[in-house]
């Protein structure tokens, strides 16, 4: 079954879309601006709070599914001495449709998939995941930090996405788009939207990406990286590093977490925290003892990572060049810039 | 080694003393009043001539100047060497005729002021001041004018000398009190009152503090000591025998480690100047209680004469005024100072051993004499009539007709008393010693509002404080008297002796522990701590090397009352027994 | 005259003397004038002038003009003297310069007017010589002075100068210096009457490299002047008798202590000084002997106590002049605390003539303890003053009688005060004393540095005693107190006694005080002070007794005790005494007897000096 | 040359010439990036390498807080270079014992304000003339008048605000917290070892990024702060949600000048408010 | 989720719950004079003794509020009396300070109490409690930190 199908939006397909959505019960999640210049994915009930022009969402679609915070379990001493465990109940019951992430988010979800769906399935995640469409927004600006293509991605890549939406841009468009159905839920959600979308015109394409270039190549990257455990160079391009979980935290295809226990006297939960390997306290033993007692041998991790642990264990890089690390790292490092000399490197 | 006989004893002396030197040593007393250790000999007065009746030139010779000569046979006392002394003695007399040391020395010798030309200078040219402005000060401000009987003692040019340091060097070896310097120094030097007489005297720069004083020797005032001021004088150091001057010595912080401190700062007196109705400071016969005792002490400023300060003669009539700012809520102190009542009686018996014609009355609220005898002691006062004893208070002091009358109601008889007094004594009230607050906050020790020190505990630990190892003693803690200070300060020793004749030091297990491992050494905490509990301590590595300094608390001195532990932002302080997970516990218990 | 080249050897100085002498010598005459001080305050320096133009107009160039020291015969200057005939004249005026010229000197003629009239045998004398002032004298010390100019050294060396010294550097050591001089018996002329050559040893012997000669020019007492004529008319005799001592003690440096009243001697000296110096005379290596030696002058002030050596020592140091109690003596620790020799003037102007005429000729003038000259000033009422030379164990009459001509005014002699203020009075009863230290020391005088002051009968002793004492009172430094008070008191007693307020018992009291001062005093201006007192009171109590007892001045000096009235026999009514009279209380007409108002006396004694015919009587 | 331009050249020749004489091991700067938000820090160890340093407006960061990083010591001897707000903290960590002063070098900078709009800080600077430095490098520049006035606007503005009305604001403001800790880590002043968060035993601050641990984190932050913070506003610049933590900052800041008349960092020796007493102090709203 | 026993907000029958810090030598001393003066105050009140009243940490207050008090106090020996001195004074300074940030957070001050009760002040200790705990049942439940409790985060 083809799913690549093109269909054409009229111009309010999308408030129709989420009047239609929302009345069928779905829970409709799109990108709003709350402070100026702010923008992150919330639940709306009308097509007027959806942001128009943004480059990203300030956080990654990743906290819909992997919340920053979950309750896993509840747990009460009794007045008899036992401990009642009462495990929280699976989330999200409704059907969610995400409606217009960025196609670098929509891809960060392959690689969280691999990670919550591999030797240990996670339910929590997995209920999340099942019941969620993905409706991405192609990019049409990248921002300077921008750096999808140089980790295979492209601002109008459809990896991962249900639907991908082209905007007609111009001024004749009238707020028309294309959407291109890429999987079956795809296909689902354009069925739900009725008149509102036909199949597009013979012949009509999407607009083509605007330019990015490439910036370093992943696979001089991952040679590198294999013969670089121990340069020189993690030192000095660790030093500005500040170690603060700011690169981790709004990272799409960072996914480690913490499990704390809450408690009062008698009784508590346990929960699971986003956690970030820049900080020092992450690989700290219980005897003291720190595999990685240094900034730089954290910030090595995380490149190795995302870079070469990854993708030898599952075959694809953990990042989709979103540049929001960038964005947000105190010091201003940038991983691309890292990246490039890493490139550089390896190739001499 | 030259040998001599003086008054018909032999007597070896080192070549190059004089006669005077060898006749001192020999235990002969030859008198002199020109001759001073400290400066060159000058032969001048020749109060000091002897005899030289054998082994050379027959004749009278200065003994302070006239040195040793091998086989001289001298006498002291001869008539001729009397007769002389006497004539000279005459002549200073007629010169000097108010020089007391003239007058002294004259009757000792019978010397008759002969009718001559009298003068009434107090100068008797022994030059003592020439020269040791410039033998021992190296000044030269003072010298000889003139010649013969115009000779005179002046400044160069008869100008205020540019050169003078105002050392008074010169007023001090003055035998007969004749040099003021004020009239010709540039910068005279300002008379030092002497504190311990409650500077109803002055002293030297060079001084013993006071009588009794341990080590009963000598300190210089840097701040008036001449040399400190100008860099010159130095007088000191040429004629200390001993040589024990050193005008490098400072003022030096001594650093000991102790096991336990006795706060023994006594008190001080209210100063009573606050009432302008008592006059004090404006009258001159309005005195306090302290300088009364000295005026009565047989070594205060008038050797024990008690006499009016505006007139110097014994005052006939007394009144002794109680509780000055004791007892007193408003303007003043609202505890009893305790000892005045005491001592009071007892300078009314004082008063009347010196001034026997003399009335004292006393002024007083409540006779307070709780303690052994005491009541008697007051009792005695009383019924021998060595004090009339009036209740009431003063209303106002004011002088009249060279007396002080002295307004002030007896509330026994509900009449106004007036008394033309010659003298007042005020008995102010008892205050701790100044500087007490910032030793308390030294030693982080409480005190109250007037400044006495907290016990630990008023009923069981009274010479306690607060901070282990440190004690009270006496008046620093509330007013008290000699036995009740003497009973405390035993007390208070008897508590460090239980203290430090043990080898460890027992105590309650609250206080606090560094987690050297976090500690930021940031000493915060430092700051936070009252009793100075904690200080750096170094962490080394097997190779004895430094790694790290951390806190360290003491834990003799640590009360383990946690203002550290809060101050400590990493949470790298527990306080034993409150410690944060058991207080965390103690919390999450409070939502149950 | 310029010396170019220095005195290398005794040979070198020889010849210069050689020169020296020829020179004077080819002069055909050579005119003398008295430049002392005192001729000059006459005029004698218009005299030089006058001499050399009335010379050069003449054009005599054979004949010399000479400005000498003092002639000593001070009385009677500005005194000229015309060698080679020792013509000597009087009282010479630069009017009488073309008379002498044209008589003395062109022509061989006296100028009668002009010559020595003795005023007792009213005898006219030609020649210097015979001058009975000069007759009895001996001049030793004086040898020079008015025969040689002091600023020219030529004529110096040529009556023998600095011979004796270069014979003491170049043959003898410095012991045998001492020795001779001890031989020669020279004693210090200040007063002391010190053995020279013992003091000399005394300083030798002591250990230091650096030491000292200090010449006392300091010539304090009153009416003294024979230092200051011997720097001032000869004063290369004093350097050089300096230059001999500071050889035989081991000194290298003198100080010349003159009194800054003695502005000529000052001059004469410093010139003297110079000229010394240019010829090798003082200086590095003299005479080629290895022995350096040089002179400074030190100004003095003029205090009399400064003539003390300790209290002259403290005043070279720039101290205030007051002496110190010795021992130490100057001879151990000194000037700068090193030894240091001090001797008078007239001492060292000795000097140099017992070397080169050895001690045997000079112990053979004078008495058997004081050899030698001695120099009197002799002033008072004498008819001749000035400075005489005698030998030793000359009488006193024949120096106030032979030599001082008598009495002024034929009055009575009453007594000769010798020493200075701190001298004695000796009575006429002892007029035959012979002076030497000891005997005027055993009659309550002493030698002093040679003041002799002549008292007649019209002096009042309590009141000269009082005048003395007043000098001392003045002159004490005030150091110690028996001088300081006890002179003080003893000089306010005196004035009571003249002031007629003299009490029994004063006379004791002076004498316990003048005991007591005498022997406590610090130095020797307190112990000495007492004589005027103490030898009045023994040889004239009667006087004290007088004025105590009677309130009576006998003298009629004491103008307290005496009321003057006018003998009407005697006055003839010249009415000098009325025309000097300060409070008008003469009267009377010319020719006849006047008469004096006693409410309006003030007993001033003006008169009793005026009157010519001793008419004013004293009660 | 632009002053910018001169400055840079300054501190190159500066920095240049205290590593190649061996006065220091490192040079801690900016480096002015063409396209970049900021000017990065730059680490230099070479006289080469200090070409690379200038200063311009987007030189943000307070490079103090480098000073105790332990890479950085191990380093040696460090030369910063400090706008006059950084010596701020530099005094604060001189002050407690963080660093030793013959442990750094300092480099001044006359800074006219860092950010496009000049930051708030920068508006009230009243240390724009670096203090206590060791070099001072750039031109004079002004400070801006009336500094004291608006120096706790931020704060003023909230205070005046009702009750509610500002537990309403923190509670969104403080939602927004994800606990990335990037206000702790840049700022200079929280050099613990063990931050209190990290302290599990107990743990009293939860780590869950719910608005109760929120709220905490934040209270203990700015209690931590209290009379210590330079008010450098790094925190909240680097917050990648954009919570207001400055105002917090103030708030105790402003308190600590009306109180105690204190302002941190003016030197090294000072003492600061919450490590003494006076018996003077209020008793207001005390019981 | 599991229920609070205790919380029940009818305010008839509510009680307020405190939590209070009391030093060990005067504040408690005063609370255990009250016992001991059989002075009666409200139950209300939660006691937890430290030595000292600088001894208590802000952190203790916001954790009490975490845990679902609805005012905490803490009392202290009266100024100079601190049996260590300066306690007192520290404690007087901080809490001060983290009230007014309390406050500025939002936080109602009135909520967190501080007051000098000496030994002696039995009748102090005990008019006091019911004061505040009027002033408590007053100003009703204190939500704002149990509410977040059970609140997830709201990304």
């Amino acid at each position: 079954m083809p799913t690549n199908k093109l269909y054409e939006g009229v111009s309010d397909w999308l408030q129709s879309a989420v009047e239609t959505l929302s009345a069928a019960g779905m829970t409709v999640i799109a990108p709003t601006q709350g402070e100026p210049g702010v923008v992150n994915l919330t639940r709306v009930t009308s097509a007027e709070a959806i942001a128009e022009r943004y480059d990203n969402t300030l956080l990654p679609l990743k906290g819909q599914f992997f919340p920053i915070t979950e309750t896993l379990l509840e747990f009460e001493r009794c007045e008899d001495g036992d401990v009642e465990i009462q495990t929280e109940p699976l989330p999200a019951p409704d059907e969610v449709i995400v409606l217009g992430c960025r196609p670098c988010d929509a891809a960060a979800m392959g690689t969280m998939d691999k990670v919550f769906q591999w030797d240990y399935d996670d339910v929590r995640y997995r209920a999340r995941r099942d019941r969620a469409t993905l409706v991405a927004f192609a990019c049409t600006t990248p921002s300077p930090e921008c750096f999808c293509t140089s980790v295979g991605g492209s601002p109008h890549g459809d990896e991962g996405s249900d639907v991908l939406v082209f905007g007609l841009g111009g001024d004749d468009s009238g707020g028309r788009v294309l959407l291109k159905v890429n999987t079956d839920k795809g296909r689902q959600f354009i069925d739900r939207l009725g008149d509102r979308v036909r199949p597009a015109s013979e012949g009509v394409q999407p607009p083509s990406p605007p330019e990015l270039a490439r910036r370093f190549d992943t696979d001089a990257v991952k040679a590198w990286l294999d013969e670089g455990f121990d340069s020189d160079f993690w030192q000095q391009m660790a030093l500005s590093c500040l170690g603060c979980g700011a690169c981790s935290f709004l990272c799409p295809t960072c996914h480690c977490f913490d499990i704390v226990d809450e408690a009062t006297w008698n009784r508590g939960q346990r929960r699971r925290n986003w956690d970030c390997c820049s900080f020092s306290l992450f690989t700290l033993h219980a005897s003291g003892h720190n595999p990685r007692p240094e900034q730089f041998s954290r910030c090595r991790q995380r490149i190795m990572h995302k870079f070469k642990y990854f993708p030898e264990r599952f075959g694809r890089i953990a990042c989709v060049g979103c540049g929001r690390c960038i964005r947000a790292c105190a010091a201003g490092r940038s991983l691309a810039e890292v990246l490039t000399e890493v490139d550089a490197r390896q190739k001499g | 080694m030259i040998n001599l006989t003086i008054d018909n004893q032999q007597i070896e002396a080192e070549e190059g003393k004089t006669l005077l030197a060898a006749a001192t040593l020999a235990g002969i007393d030859i008198p002199t009043l020109c001759y001073h250790p400290a400066v060159p000999s000058a032969g001048a007065c020749r109060i000091c001539v002897v005899e030289i009746t054998g082994g050379g030139q027959p004749g009278l010779v200065p003994a302070c100047a006239y040195p040793v000569q091998e086989g001289l046979e001298i006498q002291t006392e001869s008539e001729r060497v009397v007769a002389s002394r006497r004539m000279t003695l005459a002549l200073m007399l007629a010169r000097s005729p108010g020089a007391t040391i003239i007058q002294e020395m004259a009757q000792e010798y019978g010397a008759e002021p002969v009718p001559m030309d009298k003068g009434d200078d107090d100068c008797i040219m022994c030059g003592l001041c020439v020269r040791v402005c410039q033998d021992v000060i190296g000044q030269s401000a003072v010298c000889f004018e003139g010649r013969g009987h115009e000779r005179k003692i002046t400044t160069p040019y008869d100008k205020q000398s540019e050169v003078c340091l105002g050392c008074g060097a010169c007023a001090f070896i003055c035998p007969t009190g004749a040099i003021d310097p004020a009239d010709y120094c540039p910068h005279p030097l300002e008379t030092i009152p002497n504190d311990f007489n409650c500077g109803l005297d002055t002293r030297t720069p060079i001084h013993i503090p006071f009588p009794q004083a341990v080590p009963n020797k000598p300190l210089i005032d840097r701040e008036n000591c001449i040399h400190f001021i100008t860099g010159g004088c130095e007088a000191c150091k040429q004629i200390c025998p001993a040589d024990a001057i050193d005008f490098d010595m400072t003022d030096e912080y001594v650093t000991e480690k102790v096991g336990a401190i006795v706060v023994a700062t006594g008190y001080e007196l209210f100063n009573p100047d606050v009432y302008a109705e008592y006059g004090y400071g404006r009258y001159p016969d309005v005195v306090t209680s302290i300088e009364f005792e000295r005026m009565v002490s047989a070594s205060g400023p008038t050797t024990g004469e008690l006499v009016r300060p505006s007139t110097g003669k014994p005052p006939k009539t007394v009144v002794f005024l109680q509780c000055i700012g004791s007892r007193r809520e408003q303007g003043g102190l609202p505890y009893c100072s305790k000892i005045c009542c005491m001592y009071t009686a007892k300078h009314a018996i004082l008063y009347k051993h010196k001034v026997h014609d003399g009335q004292a009355f006393v002024f007083y609220m409540d006779v307070r004499s709780g303690g052994k005898n005491y009541e008697q002691f007051v009792r005695r006062v009383i019924k021998e009539q060595m004090a009339t004893y009036l209740r009431g208070r003063v209303a106002k002091i004011f002088p009249s007709d060279g007396k002080l009358i002295v307004r002030g109601a007896d509330t026994l008889s509900g009449t106004q008393v007036e008394i033309a007094a010659e003298m007042v004594v005020l008995a102010p009230a008892m205050v701790p010693a100044a500087g007490i607050r910032n030793l308390a906050q030294t030693l982080r020790i409480g005190y109250d509002e007037h400044g006495f020190l907290l016990e630990a505990h008023p009923k069981l630990r009274p010479v306690e404080t607060n901070t282990a190892g440190v004690f009270l003693a006496g008046a620093c803690h509330s007013p008290k008297d000699i036995p009740d200070s003497v009973a405390q300060a035993s007390a208070a020793a008897s508590k460090v002796l239980g203290l430090i004749s043990h080898q460890t030091l027992t105590r309650e297990p609250t206080i606090g522990i560094v987690d050297e491992e976090t500690c930021n050494a940031c000493f915060e905490c430092e700051g936070a701590c009252a009793y100075g509990a904690i200080g750096p301590k170094e962490l080394k590595d097997r190779k004895g090397e430094v790694t790290a300094v951390v806190a360290y608390i003491n834990e003799g001195l640590c009360q383990g009352c946690g203002a550290c532990a809060v101050t400590c932002r990493s949470k790298s302080i527990e306080v034993q027994g409150y410690r944060d997970d058991q207080l965390f516990a103690a919390i999450n218990a409070t939502g149950r | 005259m310029a010396v170019a080249t220095q005195l290398r050897t005794p040979e070198d100085l020889a010849n210069l003397r050689e020169q020296a002498a020829t020179r004077r010598e080819s002069k055909r005459m050579a005119i003398a004038i008295c430049c002392g001080t005192g001729c000059r305050a006459q005029g004698s320096m218009d005299l030089v002038e006058e001499f050399r133009s009335r010379l050069e107009a003449e054009g005599l160039s054979d004949v010399e003009v000479r400005a000498t020291g003092c002639h000593g015969f001070c009385e009677r200057g500005p005194l000229v003297v015309i060698y080679p005939k020792e013509i000597f004249y009087c009282g010479v005026q630069d009017t009488d310069v073309a008379d002498i010229v044209d008589k003395s000197i062109k022509g061989d003629e006296l100028v009668e007017s002009l010559l020595f009239r003795d005023p007792v045998s009213k005898n006219r004398f030609h020649l210097e010589h015979e001058v009975p002032f000069y007759a009895k004298q001996q001049r030793i010390v004086f040898r020079n002075n008015g025969k040689i100019d002091p600023v020219v050294i030529s004529d110096y060396i040529a009556v023998d100068g600095y011979v004796a010294l270069a014979k003491a550097l170049t043959q003898m050591t410095p012991e045998a210096v001492i020795d001779e001089v001890e031989k020669s018996g020279l004693r210090g002329r200040g007063g002391g009457g010190f053995p020279t050559g013992r003091k000399w040893r005394i300083c030798h012997g002591q250990p230091g490299d650096q030491k000292y000669i200090i010449c006392n020019g300091d010539e304090g007492d009153p009416g003294a002047f024979m230092d200051r004529s011997i720097m001032e008319g000869d004063p290369h005799s004093v350097l050089e008798g300096m230059t001999i001592g500071a050889y035989a003690i081991g000194a290298s440096r003198a100080y010349m202590y003159v009194r800054a009243e003695y502005p000529l001697a000052v001059a004469n000296l410093e010139i003297a000084l110079e000229q010394s110096r240019a010829l090798g005379l003082l200086g590095e290596d003299i005479f080629g002997s290895g022995f350096s030696f040089d002179v400074e002058i030190v100004r003095g002030a003029g205090a009399f106590v400064c003539g003390e050596e300790t209290g002259l020592i403290s005043s070279i140091q720039g101290d205030i002049g007051s002496p110190r109690q010795r021992p130490p003596y100057p001879a151990e620790s000194g000037l700068w605390d090193k030894p240091t020799n001090i001797n008078n003037v007239e001492t060292w102007a000795n000097i140099p003539v017992i070397i080169d005429r050895g001690a045997d000729w000079f112990a053979s003038v004078g008495t058997e303890k004081s050899k030698g000259t001695k120099v009197f000033s002799l002033v008072g009422k004498v008819q001749n003053t000035g400075l005489v030379e005698v030998p030793m164990g000359t009488t006193l009459r024949e120096i106030v009688y032979d030599i001082g001509g008598g009495i002024l005014k034929k009055r009575k002699f009453k007594a000769v005060q010798t020493g200075g203020p701190s001298g004695g009075c000796i009575p006429e009863a002892m007029l035959d004393l012979p002076v030497d230290f000891e005997k005027l020391r055993d009659v309550g005088a002493m030698m002093g540095s040679g003041g002799l002051i002549v008292m007649d009968e019209r002096t009042c002793m309590v009141d000269v005693a009082k005048y003395f004492l007043a000098f001392l009172v003045d002159e004490s430094c005030g150091k110690c107190t028996p001088c300081r008070e006890g002179l003080f008191q003893m000089h306010a007693i005196l004035s009571r006694i003249t002031e007629g307020r003299g009490r029994e018992g004063d006379i004791e009291l002076l004498q316990r005080l003048a005991a007591y001062v005498g022997e406590s005093s610090l130095c020797q201006l307190g112990g000495t002070a007492p004589n005027p007192v103490l030898s009045t009171i023994r040889y004239f109590r009667d006087e004290y007794e007088a004025h105590i007892d009677h309130k009576r001045c006998p003298a009629g000096v004491c103008t307290s005790l005496v009321n003057f009235g006018i003998d009407s026999e005697a006055c003839k009514g010249c009415g000098l005494c009325l025309k000097d009279c300060p409070t008008e209380a003469i009267s009377g007409e010319k020719k006849a007897p006047h008469r004096i108002d006693e409410t309006v006396c003030v007993q001033c004694g003006v008169c009793y000096e005026a009157c010519p015919f001793d008419a004013i009587t004293v009660e | 040359m632009s002053p910018e331009a001169s400055t840079a050249q300054s501190l190159a020749q500066t920095a240049a010439e205290m590593l190649s004489q061996g006065q220091v091991a490192l040079v801690i700067g900016y480096a002015p990036t063409e396209g970049k938000r900021l000017s990065p820090p730059v680490f230099v160890t070479t006289p080469e390498e200090a070409q690379r340093l200038g200063f311009d407006s987007r030189c943000f960061g307070n490079l103090s807080v480098y000073l105790w990083s332990p890479q950085v010591r191990q380093m040696g001897k460090t030369a910063v270079v400090v706008k006059g707000c950084d010596v701020r903290a530099v005094n604060v960590l001189l002050r407690e014992n963080v660093i030793k002063r013959e442990d750094i070098v300092l480099i001044g900078v006359r800074c006219g304000g860092v950010g496009d709009l000049p930051a708030h800080k920068c508006t009230v600077c009243d240390c724009r003339d670096p203090q206590g430095c060791d070099v001072v490098v750039g031109d004079a520049v002004d400070q801006p008048d009336g500094a004291a006035e608006g120096r706790y606007s931020a704060a003023e503005a909230l205070e005046e605000k009702s009750l509610d009305e500002r537990r309403e604001f923190w509670q969104r403001q403080l939602d927004k917290c994800i606990r990335c800790y990037a206000c702790r880590q840049v700022c200079p002043l929280c050099y613990c070892k063990r931050c209190i968060v990290e302290k599990s035993t107990p743990q009293w601050v939860e780590t869950s990024a719910h608005p109760r641990g929120n709220l905490s984190w934040n209270v203990v932050r700015a209690f931590h702060l209290a009379g210590r913070c330079v008010g450098c506003g790094e925190c909240e610049r680097v917050c990648p949600m954009n919570i207001p933590l400055g105002a917090i900052n103030q708030k105790m800041a402003k308190l600590m000048e009306d109180e105690y008349d204190f302002r941190s960092g003016m030197s090294p020796e000072e003492k600061a408010p919450f490590t003494t007493f006076s018996t003077d102090d209020t008793d207001e709203g005390i019981l | 989720m599991i229920q609070t026993k205790h919380d029940q907000d009818d305010t008839a029958q509510w009680q307020p719950r405190i939590v209070a810090f009391l030093c060990n030598w005067c504040s408690y001393a005063g609370a255990d004079l009250a016992g001991m003066s059989r002075l009666s105050y409200p139950a209300s009140i939660k006691i937890i003794r430290l030595p000292c009243s600088g001894k208590v940490d802000p952190m203790f207050v916001l954790k009490s509020f975490e845990r679902g008090a609805d005012m905490v106090l803490v009392s202290g020996c009266h100024p100079g009396d601190c049996h260590y001195t300066s306690g007192n004074y520290h404690a007087r300074r901080k809490l001060k300070a983290f009230r007014e940030l309390m406050s500025f957070l939002g936080v109602d001050p009135r909520r967190f109490k501080f007051s000098w009760v000496s030994a002696a002040e039995g009748a102090k200790w005990s008019k006091l409690v019911e004061e505040i705990t009027a002033e408590a049942r007053e100003l009703g439940p204190f939500r704002t930190f149990p509410e977040a409790a059970k609140t997830e985060a709201s990304q």
